[in-house]
């Protein structure tokens, strides 16, 4: 079976007080923060390892970024990608229908039989740019898929909705499916592999490879501004040293008829 | 003047929340621009569904079909794309769930229309439709404006607008819609529903509730022994369920349980919005969490910036020397 | 949902119970020649009650429970041979009570020999116990069951011989106390009440032991070994004989092994000797190397080869390195002290026609009314050929000891074989009746001694 | 890989499972594994690990997420070591480094091991906490930033981060200053050590870190560092030199006792308390410094030093080593080593239990409250006990 990952890198924002936004309110100020791959796109590389591990073919890793992102690309190939593409663009005026079309351009062009995505990113989590791909190579998809298992010709799959509720599929390949967390446990990546994916040739592509300018890629969604967002109401905090804190919480639950 | 089009979604026999949700704001955007607001329903059996809907939408369109059994996001794709197209609405709205996270992409591509998912926000800027995402973790709003479109699709973020009554009566339209012949590709085999485990966190006055800074399974010991001190039960965040450390029955959030319990203590839960749309109900939220800029604090009424591992036990200490007293 | 499991985890608790690869795969070796089997759950219970919980809940599902202390028996009578559950008590490792002027000590069933010889350095320096050869993980209860021998066998016999009370769970699941515990009068003798033992020597097929009171005996300030050698094993026996009846010393061994090379052939002695001061010292070493020893001194029949206070902690897990592979095995048994020549040598030969570095050994038991002989095998753990070749040999020296008029001590499946082969009728037939009456359902460490 | 490729493929199945290693020196307990106290199953001992590696590398047994928890269990704390009568005891630890290691390769270790390497990789701290916050412990100490002083102060992973750690981070930092020492620290440029990533089998990602350390250390000029923790300490004197990296490493125990005899730092405030002292494995059963800690709190006014039955060598380890501190595969139970561990500091009749290493500390003082027994003990460091004894709050 041959498989197709589509993954991006993101800022690991976790660390909140970090963010600052540039004066343009265009961007945040990225050169404090640390950089990872996204974390639903190391679930959909993972079950795609998975799957080239018990079925054999191929998996190629995509990403549409700079030069930055090899980063991701070289992290899928220590995982057990055979091969590795970038799109060279800077993407942060991009919305997902212009970086679907780069990924539609250059996945049409490939032989596969499955397309792998996170179901959404860390950043911007938007979730679209999967099924997005999969509309306009003109093959079925499932999103949000937390149970895949493939056989010859089709996968099995299962698909979160709210409250628990699963959607089961049987889907026929060429298909595309966009993954969520919890479908696997990612293995971890050494740095040994990692430096020896470093050997391994990265195919780099400009824009023009499949055929596309810079012209013809205009956003459909437009950023006018980015800010912090407004205070809310925040929490009373409790403060001192643990046993301090527990106490007066105690006391508060107590106060509140809890116990 | 074309309108406003709220596509709604129904499971288990009745319309989803985040459709009223979306419902409403879609009927103050109506009102501020003068537009008619219209609703769309399918399934093979929608009457009620449009009678309710009409509380709201000037008109609703019924689409009646047994190939709607089920809700499915290609034939209902087929529906929406079909009268997006006869309409030409100016927004199409939905709330951003599962159904419309499989749906809607593709239909923006079929339509060649803008697609912005997840809004916190929707409004009017100068006769132009304007959102706002939440994006980098909760930590950033961003708004977005459209390139020019004859219509615009848009899904809600679930749990964000506040559901208003409608005081409409608006009319009921039945649509028939002839189904091309059927493909086979993607066949739909079922619902799996969440198997029904031995603890019921819906109905739990108390909830102790773990996210990923628990570290470890074996930590949930001292979250047990919490519980039981006061006497309630133990949920948790996504992750905790993605590292199979407890069964998805007690996952509080969009895809778990929604609780109200009088207590809603959160360890280490950082407080996703996924997660918190499922607990906001709470009487009293308590967080601990080491991140004092966790969106949790924002949501709780009380807080500990601290190490869940070192206040849990600490905690369980005195609440028992405290019930000790009165007992 | 393995409904076993589920009701092992509702009586000892999730952690407690496996039925995972891990520690099935490790509970399925004895440390041996035994060929491995698998147990079905590896269960570690705290209490008397989890155990009666336990045995209850397999007489039900008809599932096997093999008992283990230290499963260092290397006969393989820990070995699961028809799966079933792993009972590992070296969670029940409280030591419960030491009566100091009586002189025992209660422990549970998991207390290891290395924690009671350790208690009492610490609390009861002037009190011992008879410390058995095997590693210090070792446990009291374990020892005894099998009829072990320890440091104090020569003035006071086997292990199993200073018991002054058991509390055992049957293999029905009811708790029975022996001894003076039984009528409530403390745990300081098993005698004289009606004599219901059938629980020493059964390698746990007839019950449980949870509890033991175990005899201790006076610690003198110093101890100390002194070693002695001589050239010809024939000499061995009446040394014994002399040296016990001197009177004046506690363990009393004679071994021979082929490392370091200069040493084999040779038989070397190794005799405690303890007291309270030096003048008591200097006595005993009179007697016992100038008056009983000196002939042989004095002739060059034998050497002495000095005495060094402060007692060597046998180290036996060494001999396991011997071909670097990790494992040895032996055969011991109780044998007449004068067939000591004959053991050595024909010992040395099987040894040799299947390559191992020999080392016998005899310890001397009671008044040399016995000695314990054993006859070590090393083998490579990775080299399946040596664990082959080790195998045969025990085998042979199984035939060997009961050729010799010998009592195979803790025999593996092969030597209970011989044992019952030989065993009266009668006695075998009485055993057969305690074992179906003790164990119905048959539950209880299945494989050993079972009588066809 | 099979057991052919495994670098002590010759070895491993020499271990006979005899029990030595779960000892203490006296015997006096057979739970001196903390693995093996904590979960008492026989695949916990330390023979349990070898054997069950060589299974596994002999294919016999699959990996699991079990077997990955039952090898990341050992805490590194060298007990077995210390105990094995066997002569290929010096290469146990090596054994279980190596076959984490091979775990580690092929991506398969249990999640908090995963997150603990990651978080390295991207922050270079186990917790994930960004690199920019790593100097914040040392705002308004006036610690200076490292520019030739004498003394390099390397604070550590825990140092940085763990409140705790960072309170005693600040103390040791101020009593430095007290006595007079020319010292600098790191900051944000401070990087993780590398001792625990050693220990987890990450042996590529420790290599970078050294060579990094060792390069950042050179480049500043650096020849005497000073450390916080014992973990630290152990990797830079022993497995710097073989990056190039020979620095003059101490201990800050040992940099303590040395003031304090030479009358360089004045203890006379004293402090009164009976005092029990926990071995940190790193500075006892690995470095065998056994005798600096307990100089510093003899010499200390109103310190009565009294000894746990399992001491030095004997030391049962608090469960941090190996990444333990934050990986935590052995806590959640009174079995807990952590937990056994301050009840014996109780039996002593002690009212302080004195750490030298800030993942001991952090333990510990988890364990006394877990226990509830914060009215009998606190768990106090010795950079705490002198700086009360010379004036610092």
């Amino acid at each position: 079976m041959d498989i197709i990952a589509c993954i991006k890198r993101v800022p690991d924002t976790s660390e909140a007080d970090f963010i600052k936004i540039d004066p343009a309110q265009r961007d945040i100020e990225k050169d404090r923060l640390a950089f990872k791959i996204n974390n639903w796109d190391e679930y959909a590389l993972e079950a795609a390892v998975q799957l080239k591990e018990k079925l054999g073919g191929t998996l190629t890793a995509i990403t549409v970024g700079p030069e930055d992102w090899n980063e991701v690309l070289r992290r899928a190939l220590a995982m057990g990608a055979d091969n590795a593409i970038r799109i060279d663009r800077d993407v942060s005026a991009d919305d997902a229908y212009t970086v679907a079309v780069i990924l539609e351009r250059v996945i049409q062009r490939l032989s596969y039989d499955l397309v792998l995505f996170g179901a959404q990113s860390e950043d911007f989590g938007s979730g679209q740019l999967g099924a997005m791909v999969a509309e306009m190579l003109g093959i079925p998809h499932a999103t949000l898929v937390t149970v895949l298992e493939a056989e010859e010709g089709k996968v099995h799959t299962q698909r979160e909705l709210e409250a628990g509720t699963l959607q089961s599929y049987t889907i026929e390949l060429p298909a595309l499916l966009t993954v969520h967390t919890g479908i696997n446990q990612p293995r971890y990546i050494s740095l040994r592999g990692i430096r020896s994916a470093m050997q391994k040739e990265l195919q780099v592509m400009a824009l023009d490879d499949p055929g596309l300018s810079p012209e013809t890629l205009v956003p459909m969604v437009k950023l006018e501004k980015l800010e912090l967002p407004p205070k809310g109401k925040e929490a009373e905090l409790i403060a001192g040293a643990p046993e301090e804190a527990a106490e007066r919480l105690a006391k508060i639950l107590k106060d509140a008829g809890i116990f | 003047m074309s309108g406003i089009l709220v596509v709604a979604e129904h499971r288990n026999r009745a319309l989803a929340n985040v459709s009223y949700q979306v419902l409403s704001k879609g009927r103050q955007l109506a009102d501020q621009a003068q537009m008619e607001l219209l609703a769309v329903v399918a399934g093979s059996d929608v009457d009620a569904y449009a009678k309710e809907l009409a509380g709201w939408a000037d008109r609703v369109l019924a689409v009646k079909s047994d190939r709607l059994e089920g809700l499915l996001a290609e034939p209902c794709q087929k529906i929406i794309a079909h009268l997006i197209r006869k309409i030409k609405p100016k927004i199409t709205l939905m709330g951003h769930s599962s159904f419309a996270m499989d749906m809607a992409p593709s239909l923006s591509v079929e339509l060649g229309i803008p697609l912005a998912t997840d809004c916190i926000d929707i409004f009017w800027q100068n006769g132009d439709i304007l959102v706002t995402r939440s994006i980098y973790n909760s930590k950033v709003n961003a708004t977005y404006s459209f390139a020019q479109s004859e219509t615009v699709l848009i899904t809600g973020r679930v749990g964000e607008f506040s559901v208003e009554e409608g005081g409409r009566q608006g009319q009921i339209e039945e649509i028939e819609f002839d189904f091309e012949e059927e493909s086979d590709y993607k066949k739909f085999e079922g619902y799996l529903e969440a198997e029904a485990g031995g603890v019921d966190i819906t109905q739990a006055e108390v909830l102790v509730s773990v996210g990923r800074g628990i570290k470890d399974k074996k930590n949930l010991e001292m979250v047990e022994e919490l519980a039981r001190v006061l006497g309630g039960v133990v949920s948790c965040s996504r992750p905790v369920v993605d590292y199979g450390w407890l069964p998805s029955e007690r996952q509080v959030g969009l895809s778990g349980k929604t609780v109200q319990p009088k207590l809603y203590l959160g360890l280490g839960i950082s407080g996703a919005f996924q997660h918190v749309v499922g607990m906001k109900g709470a009487s009293i939220i308590v967080a601990i969490n080491k991140d004092a800029k966790a969106p949790i604090f924002s949501v709780a009424n009380y807080g500990i910036v601290d190490d869940l591992l070192k206040v849990v036990p600490a905690l369980v200490n005195k609440i028992s020397e405290l019930k000790g007293k009165t007992e | 949902m393995d409904s076993v499991y589920q009701a092992l985890v509702d009586i000892v608790g999730q952690e407690h119970v496996s039925n995972r690869q891990e520690e099935l795969f490790i509970y399925s070796y004895d440390l041996g020649t035994t060929e491995p089997h698998r147990p079905d759950y590896a269960v570690i219970p705290r209490t008397t009650e989890e155990i009666q919980e336990i045995v209850k809940l397999a007489n039900k599902e008809k599932v096997p429970v093999v008992p283990l202390g230290g499963g260092l028996s290397l006969a393989g009578l820990a070995v699961p041979f028809r799966g079933g559950i792993a009972l590992d008590l070296k969670r029940m490792d409280s030591i419960l009570e030491v009566n100091e002027k009586a002189r025992y000590a209660v422990v549970e069933c998991g207390v290891s020999q290395g924690q009671l010889t350790s208690y009492l350095e610490r609390n009861f320096p002037h009190l011992t116990h008879s410390e058995p050869g095997a590693p210090p993980t070792a446990t009291i209860a374990g020892n005894v069951a099998i009829h072990g021998q320890g440091d104090l066998a020569q003035p006071y016999g086997f292990n199993s011989d200073m018991v002054n009370g058991l509390e055992i769970v049957l293999p029905t699941g009811e708790v029975c106390k022996f001894g003076s515990c039984s009528i409530g009068s403390g745990w300081y003798t098993q005698h004289p009440l009606p004599d219901v033992g059938l629980f020493l020597g059964w390698s746990g097929t007839t019950g449980i032991i949870t509890k033991v009171s175990i005899r201790l005996f006076p610690s003198k300030k110093i101890r100390g070994v002194g070693q002695f050698v001589v050239e010809d094993e024939e000499l061995v026996p009446e040394i014994m004989y002399k040296l016990t009846h001197t009177q004046m010393t506690e363990d009393v061994i004679a071994f021979s092994q082929a490392i370091p090379p200069f040493a084999s052939g040779l038989q070397h002695f190794t005799i405690n000797i303890v007291a309270d001061s030096e003048k008591e010292l200097e006595f005993k070493h009179e007697i016992v190397w100038d008056d009983t020893l000196g002939e042989y001194i004095r002739s060059g029949a034998g050497g002495f080869l000095g005495f060094r206070s402060g007692l060597q902690r046998p180290q036996v897990s060494k001999t396991s390195d011997w071909r670097k592979g990790g494992g040895f095995e032996y055969v011991g048994a109780i044998m007449p002290v004068e067939t000591y020549p004959e053991c050595y040598r024909r010992g040395r030969d099987i040894s040799e026609r299947h390559d191992i570095p020999y080392t016998v050994l005899g310890r001397c038991i009671g008044a040399a009314h016995a000695m314990m002989f054993s006859w070590t095998y090393a083998f490579n753990r990775a080299d399946p050929e040596t664990i082959r070749q080790a195998r045969e040999a025990l085998h042979e020296t199984d035939d060997l000891a009961l050729e010799l008029h010998g009592t195979i001590w803790k025999p593996g499946l092969y030597g209970q074989k011989l044992v019952m082969e030989r065993l009266d009728p009668n006695t075998l037939n009485l055993m057969k009746k305690i074992k179906q009456m003790l164990d119905p359902n048959g539950i209880m460490n299945p494989g050993n001694w079972e009588v066809s | 890989m099979t057991l052919t490729d495994y670098k002590y493929g010759d070895v491993i199945h020499r271990c006979f499972r005899c029990g030595y290693c779960k000892f203490p020196i006296n015997w006096m307990d057979v739970n001196n594994c903390p693995a093996y106290a904590r979960f008492r199953m026989e695949t916990y001992s330390c023979g349990g690990r070898l054997w069950l590696t060589r299974a596994w590398l002999e294919g016999e047994i699959e990996w699991s997420d079990h077997l990955a928890d039952i090898l990341y269990s050992c805490t590194a704390c060298k007990n077995c070591e210390v105990k094995c009568p066997l002569s290929f005891n010096i290469d146990i630890l090596n054994m279980m480094i190596a076959a984490k290691g091979e775990m580690v390769e092929r991506g398969e270790v249990p999640s908090p091991v995963k997150e603990f390497l990651e978080n390295i990789q991207r922050q270079g701290n186990p917790y994930g906490t960004s690199r920019a916050k790593r100097g914040e412990w040392m705002e308004g100490t006036g610690i200076e930033a490292y520019q030739g002083q004498e003394f390099l102060y390397y604070v550590g992973c825990v140092g940085s981060y763990d409140t705790r750690g960072q309170e005693t981070a600040r103390i040791l930092g101020k009593v430095l200053q007290k006595a007079g020492v020319s010292f600098g620290v790191l900051g944000n440029d401070e990087n993780c050590d590398g001792n625990e990533v050693k220990n987890l089998g990450e042996e590529t990602l420790f290599e970078m870190l050294a060579e990094e350390n060792v390069a950042q250390f050179q480049g500043l000029g650096v020849q005497k560092i000073v450390t916080l923790s014992p973990h630290s300490y152990n990797t830079m004197k022993n497995d710097y030199p073989g990056f190039n990296g020979e620095f003059e490493v101490s201990h800050y125990t040992q940099l303590l006792q040395g003031l304090i005899r030479d009358g360089g730092l004045d203890v006379s405030g004293g402090y009164n308390a009976t005092v029990t002292y926990h071995d940190p494995c790193f500075l006892g059963r690995w470095n065998e410094e056994y005798n600096a800690p307990r100089a510093v709190l003899k010499s200390t006014p109103g310190v009565q030093l009294v000894e746990m039955a399992r001491n030095k060598d004997g030391a049962l380890c608090c469960g941090g080593g190996g990444g333990n501190f934050y990986i935590d595969l052995l806590g959640g139970s009174a079995d807990s080593p952590a937990r056994r561990r301050v009840r014996e500091a109780c039996e002593t009749g002690a009212n302080v239990l004195a750490v030298a290493c800030p993942n001991c500390l952090t333990m510990l003082e988890d364990a006394v409250k877990a226990e509830g027994l914060e009215d009998k003990l606190a768990v106090k460091d010795i950079a705490e006990i002198v700086g009360e004894a010379c004036g610092i709050k």
